[in-house]
């Protein structure tokens, strides 16, 4: 297993890819995947972040398995 | 209830028939319906196309929590939300949210939440052509 | 704008879609709509049918008085009121209100506008036959 | 010339006919027109009143030529 990271919009693009695949460290938080994974880039200030297709915060675990996205606000409707 | 993403243009008022010929006639007194079509100008620009980036996934089912969540607020008899995806032309509709309830009080109120929940927590991204070729993230919603 | 009385039964979708081909694409981005209809009980009874009595001459009047308000207070693309008069069945449409804006927030504020005012104000009478044949005059109107 | 009275509706039916025409007295209003149109009955407490298709108060002056109309609490929609 593993934690599948995915990007979206603009935060793909200013990431440079849609999604990385990380190993679990056993004491992850959404925020802590992302220092992770983008380590050449701060977290936005105004980024969402979805633990498996639910709103999260920052600070919220990560487990094996999780699928953690971080995206921009929303513009849709 | 009925959700639905469509990578194609819908047409609102034919879509709403269909579902409502579903509906127990004389059962439902009230049905509020709103419907965001696209502009042809955004923040003083012309604008020449967009293309609605979602969550494959995600968006359906935060779509559906509105809807549940609007149903245990108000007595509705059924909710209804489609919603584009993919690439968009000026006067393409982007979003359908109609509500059927007894009374028009809370068709009215119901209809709003949908939308406004829609607006602020859907994840949908919309990326604009301007008519000069350029290509920019919305990254502000209209306001209410 | 349009306000109209149908003596016989018109479909809202259609209605709605013929007004909006009317009007230039891409210039209006939100489209707030509400139907009423015809319910099979009320206050507690069966119903059966139902006549509309109105003011010829007044009732169009006060409509379009109705509009005119709506479109000073809110900035408006279009307004559309049809109302149905005369025999009613469970499950028709009486009443149609719709507002095209340029914003979400004045459309659902002024299609709700023009419900209210309309059902406070405009002069139509609702005559229902029961089940068990029984006639009687509508004498307080469905609550907001 | 002369002045019409209309009556919609229940209060129609309770007055018995749909319309009325009344000479002009010179110092009519809404509330006087009714008195001398249906003297057996007192003006119903809820009654709406129009004066030439405008709603108008039952001490509104009514001239000659005018449209007075009555009628119950409206119920459409």
């Amino acid at each position: 297993m593993s934690i599948t990271v995915r990007y979206f919009a603009s935060l793909r693009e200013r990431v440079g890819r849609a999604e990385d695949q990380l190993d679990a460290d056993g004491n992850d938080t959404a925020g802590g995947i992302w220092a992770r994974a983008v380590p050449e880039q701060a977290m936005p200030d105004r980024v969402l972040i979805a633990i498996n297709q639910e709103y999260a915060d920052a600070d919220h675990p990560v487990r094996d398995g999780d699928e953690v996205a971080f995206f921009p606000p929303v513009t849709g409707g | 209830m009925s959700v639905s993403l469509h990578p194609e243009p819908f047409d609102p008022w034919a879509r709403l028939a269909a579902h409502q010929a579903q509906l127990p006639a004389g059962s439902f007194g009230a049905t509020a319906v709103f419907v965001g079509t696209m502009r042809d100008f955004n923040e003083g620009d012309d604008v020449r196309g967009m293309t609605l980036e979602h969550y494959p996934g995600m968006t359906e089912k935060h779509l559906e929590g509105i809807v549940a969540e609007a149903r245990s607020r108000w007595p509705l008899d059924d909710c209804l939300i489609a919603h584009r995806v993919g690439p968009i032309e000026p006067g393409d509709p982007i979003v359908l949210t109609a509500v059927w309830s007894a009374h028009r009080k809370a068709a009215f109120e119901a209809c709003r939440y949908l939308m406004e929940e829609l607006k602020h927590r859907a994840p949908f991204w919309k990326r604009e052509t301007l008519k000069d070729g350029q290509v920019r993230w919305v990254e502000k919603n209209t306001e209410g």
